[in-house]
């Protein structure tokens, strides 16, 4: 492969990945509030096409051309730049995640991810670490006390989570020995007896995978906890003097983010592309995608699911949880995994 | 040529953000600029191949510490700096002597520097090998760091903490 | 070394005597102090007679080392004892007679403030004095010369509020260091020759060296340089100034350090070193002149003291001389007999003198006794014995060891008629002074003005004498004072009785290369031992009768004698202005000289003006300087960023010259 | 191929930057972020002598150099938030009650 091809073949993957996730965000809120409407005995959007599946659409639109306003007292430089940053660093991580194997098009091997990083996984942390910028300032260059406090919590909750959410991981890296994703879900292939797959969730981690929901979920500021959103004392958080288009940054951002998560999980957790294959060749070639889409939809079912079933924490209790619970239990999963590996 | 071009490129946004840092009279412009600094010189550490450097510089630094200081900005409602003369000495001998130091060390590392090069990824520093170095020869002060960094979330605390019953802020990275 | 006696124990005994009363005396009641100091010194006394007791089953000389002291280069000093004939009296007398002493002051102290500060000096005394005596090199002996004197200065000015005792205490202490100067630079010499300061190791040094007849040599120089020292320890001239002023002092200290050991200390250590000064014939003449002259000088001030004190310690000055003068004639084992005699009577003489100053209610003057002979009747005949003792009458102590000093003097090859004839001569002057003090305390009529009257000397102190004691009258002492002074009057009496010859044959071992060492054209004596001793006794005789004429029948006659003399006798009375000339001569041109120069040129304008200026200098530059001290950080951090920049220029410069 | 000198040089200029960060800022957070691109100015060298010399020890250094970073960094912004309560000011300039 010529640096020639190579280029093309980036740039026209990174156009595919962004389209492709873009849509997936926007169609990710659709689902929210369909799921969410029927959960609370709702319909959700309908209007908008059929099942209302082009209300995504419609939103953009109205996003679009709604007023744009910039408040008096803001901090003019940061309250734009926050909500690109939070985007940008939300749709950085994407470029990591390998969505299966490669794939044979036109005579080239052109594996499906954007580029394969031998740390991919620490890259993608660092990534979502400097995610919190874009919560932060916006949260202070809003010149609000909602929007202060909002981006304060989220902060102290991000760095706090990202803690147990690194520790999370680590009992996966040691029984893998690799930061590459892509081994990381080779290493899953196969299966226990036959049947049960060789997955990490089923090869002991499953500590570790519960401490990474629940801290991803902190990471994301999801229910149950999105204290830097609280809109019963918050208003709206951090974003709450945004409007328009940068309301919809941080809103894609936000999916964009639970994507990831799901992404992650479903490559560290539960075996990647992984899956029965069958059929005729093409279908076999592309079945790896759909068991990977698949497995991502359940994780952002069950974030939406969540949502809908789950109160909020209290903020105390919400550190006290990171701190006291998930930080001392990734530890011991850690810890015993470390055993376990160095035993074998 | 790649290398350099890169090199130039990643070099030029660190010095940009280093300046502007000096520049900015608002903290977390300052804090900012830091942020893109050392996302630069992350860039040049994955150059010189030390790829889980670059990776952990981003994490840890720009990550952690940098989101401290810009909690802290934030708590506290840092506003624009003032520009009090609070001391002549550091214009008049610190400047000075810093200018010349540099120039001087700048001078002698670009004269008298020989023939080291370094190419492209020269030293990939793959996490397994430096898991070997961190946690066989350099073990003792691994642990020791470990209980500095104890000690220091400990002290961290007990300097934060409000007197009295009010509860102790949580900041740690 | 086969047996281990621990002699060490015998110095260290009243070290740890002295260390109980020092430290926790003043909560100690006075008996407590008293049997602590007591039974540390006894113990020593005990020792001491075991030593004696085993002493015929030891290899001579003994030697017991203890630990290592110095060790520079070849140089090695050992806290060793060493102990021979020599020692061996010593240590009995000074032991034996310090506990005596012991016993008497408790008897005198009693009522004295200080009790127990008393009786550490007096033990820590004892120690340095053993440690001297029983030092087996020069340098453990120059400690316990300098202990001693330490203790003698403390003692002297015990009552140091008293502003002449004070006084008298310094003069005794400066004094002594101009003897301690020659002494230390003798231990240089000795250092620097023979690389040793063992007693043994020099002494086999020497031993093969020939004597030094044809001039001053390196011999002679030590000799007259340690002579220097003993003059100063031992009150010779031309240092004999600070004896008679440390009568100051309580009378047992006078009997026991200003008479009977330390002083002597001198005697002892030129007669330890006889072998240096049988190799020096010039020194070892200075030695004789030094003690006849000396002799001769303290007698005739001693005619016109009147405190009872004083005429003892010119007395005292005196027999020191006569000491010296035998071992300036090579005598040395009869300059050590005359030392332990001395020992015996003189120390009796001061504690006599104490008890007759206890009895009148510390009155000193002689001329306001009299007539004290049935009033205190044991103190009477006690001193009786002392004064024939010292006048020579056979067949008292003095006698033997007197005689057997003017016989050497007239008769050894170092001799001369001339140091016998002034011996003689300060023989009679000797028992005239001592039978006019005898006289005039104990007959005739009581001068005094009663038991009731306030003492001047003892009455700046807390507790006087004269208050306390004087309250019945005059009286006898008490039994614990009394007992001494029959021992050692006894000893006065029957001292002498081993004989000069058996005592001699005795040290000879010590002093064995005495005689052979130098073979002087042996002179025909002109007379013999026996006509000789007719004459001192002679002249005892004729001192006592004089005595006698002037002071007991025709009391008036002394000084019609006195003004015919005029201006000797003023000269006389006024110790030949000794102390003045040399007020004038040292004291006045170093007073003025460290006034002028040393304090207010050099001190003042000198070493303070730039230590002055140091500090003034300081001040000024921390002044500016302190500025930079300003609390901000930044200025900090300029400083640094600054001293930076020069580190770094200077490496640079370094690394691309 | 880049020289190594050009690290060095680019090191060099973070830690100037740095020095004079806190020569001349006055807010103490500000200054606190000099000292951090200090050590990062330093951080590179490490890693560029790393790889001139191809010594790993290097790069486990700047670990180090990071963990005590942080170290500092949680005690540095604790003492700020303290001083800051007491003295009501970011201003170094009037933070100066450490003199004579």
């Amino acid at each position: 492969m010529t640096i020639q091809t190579f280029i093309i073949v980036s740039v026209i993957k990174t156009v595919i990945a962004l389209f492709v996730l873009l849509t997936a965000v926007a169609y990710s809120v659709w689902l929210e509030r369909k799921v969410v409407g029927h959960i609370q005995n709702r319909w959700g959007p309908t209007r908008v096409g059929p099942f209302g599946l082009l209300q995504p659409l419609a939103d953009g639109v109205k996003f679009l051309f709604k007023e744009d306003l910039t408040p008096p007292h803001v901090y003019k430089p940061l309250y734009i730049a926050a909500p690109m940053i939070a985007v940008t660093f939300a749709l950085f991580s994407i470029a990591l995640i390998p969505i299966g194997n490669s794939i044979r098009i036109f005579g080239l091997n052109i594996p499906l991810e954007i580029t394969d990083v031998n740390i991919g996984l620490l890259i993608i942390l660092g990534v979502t670490s400097l995610g919190v910028y874009g919560v932060a300032l916006s949260g202070w260059s809003s010149n609000s006390k909602y929007s202060l406090l909002g981006g304060l919590r989220a902060s102290a909750q991000m760095v706090s989570y990202e803690i147990a959410l690194g520790l999370s991981l680590v009992g996966v890296l040691i029984t893998t020995g690799s930061f590459s994703l892509r081994d990381i879900v080779n290493a899953q292939g196969g299966h226990f007896w036959g049947f049960i797959p060789r997955w990490n969730v089923f090869h002991g981690q499953i500590v570790g995978f519960f401490v990474y929901l629940m801290s991803a979920y902190a990471e994301t500021n999801r229910i149950p906890f999105d204290l830097p959103e609280a809109e019963t004392e918050l208003v709206a958080g951090y974003h709450t003097e945004y409007s328009a288009m940068k309301f919809a940054m941080f809103f894609m951002a936000e999916y964009a983010n639970m994507i990831t998560v799901a992404c992650l999980a479903t490559l560290l957790f539960f075996g990647g592309w992984h899956g029965p294959l069958f059929g005729p060749p093409l279908l076999q070639s592309l079945l790896p995608v759909f068991w990977f889409v698949a497995k991502v939809f359940v994780f952002m079912f069950i974030y939406i699911w969540v949502r809908g079933t789950l109160p909020r924490f209290r903020y105390d209790q919400l550190m006290a949880f990171g701190w006291k619970f998930l930080l001392p239990l990734a530890i011991a999963n850690l810890v015993v995994t470390a055993l376990v590996v160095a035993l074998q | 040529m790649l290398h350099l071009i890169l090199f130039l490129a990643f070099g030029a946004v660190c010095v940009a953000g280093a300046v502007n840092l000096l520049v900015q009279r608002h903290p977390i412009n300052s804090a900012l600029s830091l942020v893109v600094v050392m996302g630069a010189l992350a860039g040049e550490y994955l150059l010189l191949g030390a790829e889980f450097v670059g990776a952990v510089q981003v994490i840890v630094y720009a990550g952690a510490i940098m989101v401290l200081f810009v909690f802290v900005i934030m708590l506290l409602n840092a506003g624009v700096e003032e520009r009090t003369k609070g001391s002549r000495v550091a214009l008049l001998f610190g400047i000075p002597g810093m200018v010349i130091g540099s120039v001087l060390i700048a001078w002698v590392l670009l004269t008298r520097s020989g023939s080291g090069e370094v190419a492209i990824g020269a030293l990939p520093g793959p996490p397994k090998e430096i898991a070997q170095l961190l946690f066989h020869q350099f073990l003792l002060p691994f642990e020791v760091t470990s209980v500095l960094v104890l000690i220091a979330i400990m002290g961290a605390v007990v300097l934060a903490a409000k007197p009295g019953p009010a509860q102790p802020e949580k900041k740690e990275e | 070394m086969t047996t281990s006696l621990h002699l060490w124990l015998i110095p260290l005994l009243p070290l740890i005597g002295a260390a109980i009363n020092g430290l926790l005396g003043k909560k100690f009641s006075r008996q407590n102090v008293v049997r602590v100091a007591l039974i540390f010194c006894g113990a020593a006394f005990a020792m001491a007679l075991y030593v004696a007791y085993r002493f015929p089953s030891l290899a001579m000389p003994h030697l017991e080392t203890v630990a290592p002291w110095i060790r520079i280069g070849s140089l090695q000093v050992d806290f060793a004892f060493y102990l021979d004939q020599l020692s061996l009296v010593m240590l009995l007398v000074v032991t034996g007679v310090g506990f005596l002493i012991h016993i008497y002051s408790v008897g005198y102290m009693w009522e004295e403030g200080g009790f127990y500060r008393f009786f550490s000096y007096l033990n820590l005394f004892m120690f340095f004095m053993l440690t001297l005596v029983l030092a087996s090199n020069y340098l453990m002996m120059f400690i316990g010369w300098e202990g001693v004197g330490l203790a003698s200065y403390l003692l002297i000015g015990f009552w140091f509020t008293k502003d002449s005792a004070a006084a008298a205490g310094k003069k005794a202490f400066i004094v002594n260091r101009i003897g301690d100067f020659g002494f230390l630079i003798a231990l240089f010499l000795l250092i620097k020759h023979f690389g040793s300061l063992n007693f043994v190791e020099v002494f086999q040094s020497i031993s093969p060296l020939k004597p030094e007849t044809a001039g001053i040599g390196l011999l002679t120089t030590i000799g007259i340089l340690l002579m220097l020292g003993a003059c100063g320890k031992s009150a010779q001239i031309p240092l004999y100034v600070w004896l008679p002023d440390a009568m100051e002092g309580p009378t047992p200290v006078s009997a026991l350090i200003h008479a009977a050991t330390m002083v002597t200390a001198g005697v002892y250590m030129v007669s330890r070193s006889h072998v240096i000064f049988e190799r020096a014939p010039w020194a070892l003449m200075v030695v004789a002149i030094i003690g006849t002259l000396t002799a001769f000088f303290a007698a005739t001030i001693g005619i016109c003291q009147t405190d009872i004190k004083k005429v003892l310690a010119y007395s005292t000055v005196s027999q020191l001389g006569y000491m010296f003068m035998a071992c300036g004639v090579g005598a040395f084992s009869m300059g050590i007999f005359h030392l332990m005699t001395h020992a015996f009577f003189k120390g009796l003489l001061f504690l006599a003198a104490g008890s007759v100053i206890h009895a009148v209610g510390g009155e000193q003057d002689m001329r306001k006794m009299g007539g004290l002979r049935t009033k205190i009747p044991w103190t009477f005949w006690t001193m009786t014995a002392a004064t024939f003792a010292i006048a020579g009458f056979p067949p008292l102590a003095g006698f033997y060891s007197k005689d057997a000093i003017l016989w050497q003097a007239y008769s050894s090859p170092y001799g001369s008629w001339v140091y016998w004839f002034v011996g003689v001569f300060t023989a009679f002057l000797t028992s005239f002074y001592m039978f006019r003090q005898w006289f005039l305390t104990f007959f005739g009529e009581y001068r005094g003005e009663g038991g009731e009257h306030h003492d001047p000397h003892a009455g700046a102190v807390s507790a006087p004498h004269g208050d306390e004691h004087g309250h019945g009258g005059i009286h006898e002492s008490p039994k614990v004072m009394l007992v001494p002074l029959v021992v050692l009057a006894v000893f006065s009496v029957i001292g002498g009785w081993v004989g000069s010859a058996r005592f001699g044959g005795f040290l000879s071992p010590v002093f064995h290369s005495a005689l052979p060492a130098v073979q002087m054209a042996a002179r025909e004596p002109g007379l013999s031992e026996g006509v000789l001793t007719v004459i001192s006794v002679l002249a005892a005789l004729f001192g006592f009768g004089l005595a006698w004429l002037l002071y007991k029948q025709r009391p008036q006659l002394p000084r019609q004698i006195a003004e015919t003399l005029g201006g000797f006798y003023v000269a006389v009375l006024n110790k030949y202005y000794v102390d003045e000339i040399y007020a004038t001569l040292f004291v006045k041109p170093l007073v003025d000289g460290s006034t002028h120069i040393l304090w207010q040129g050099i001190d003042r304008d000198v070493i303070d003006a730039a230590v002055d200026g140091g500090a003034d200098g300081a001040r000024e530059v921390s002044d500016t300087v302190r500025h930079m001290q300003s609390g901000n950080l930044r200025s900090y951090a300029g400083w640094i960023a600054a001293g930076a920049a020069v580190v770094i220029v200077y490496m640079i410069w370094m690394g691309t010259r | 191929m880049v020289p190594l000198s050009y690290y060095l040089a680019l090191s060099g200029i973070l830690f100037a930057c740095g020095v004079t960060g806190f020569l001349i800022k006055r807010n103490i957070i500000t200054i606190f972020m000099s000292i951090e691109l200090m050590l990062n100015g330093v951080n590179l060298s490490f890693v560029a002598f790393a790889a001139h010399w191809h010594a790993l020890s290097g790069q486990v250094f700047v670990f180090f150099v990071m963990v005590v970073a942080a170290a500092e960094t949680a005690v540095g912004l604790a003492i700020i938030i303290a001083v800051y309560r007491t003295r009501e000011t970011l201003n170094v300039d009037q933070i100066n009650l450490l003199k004579l």
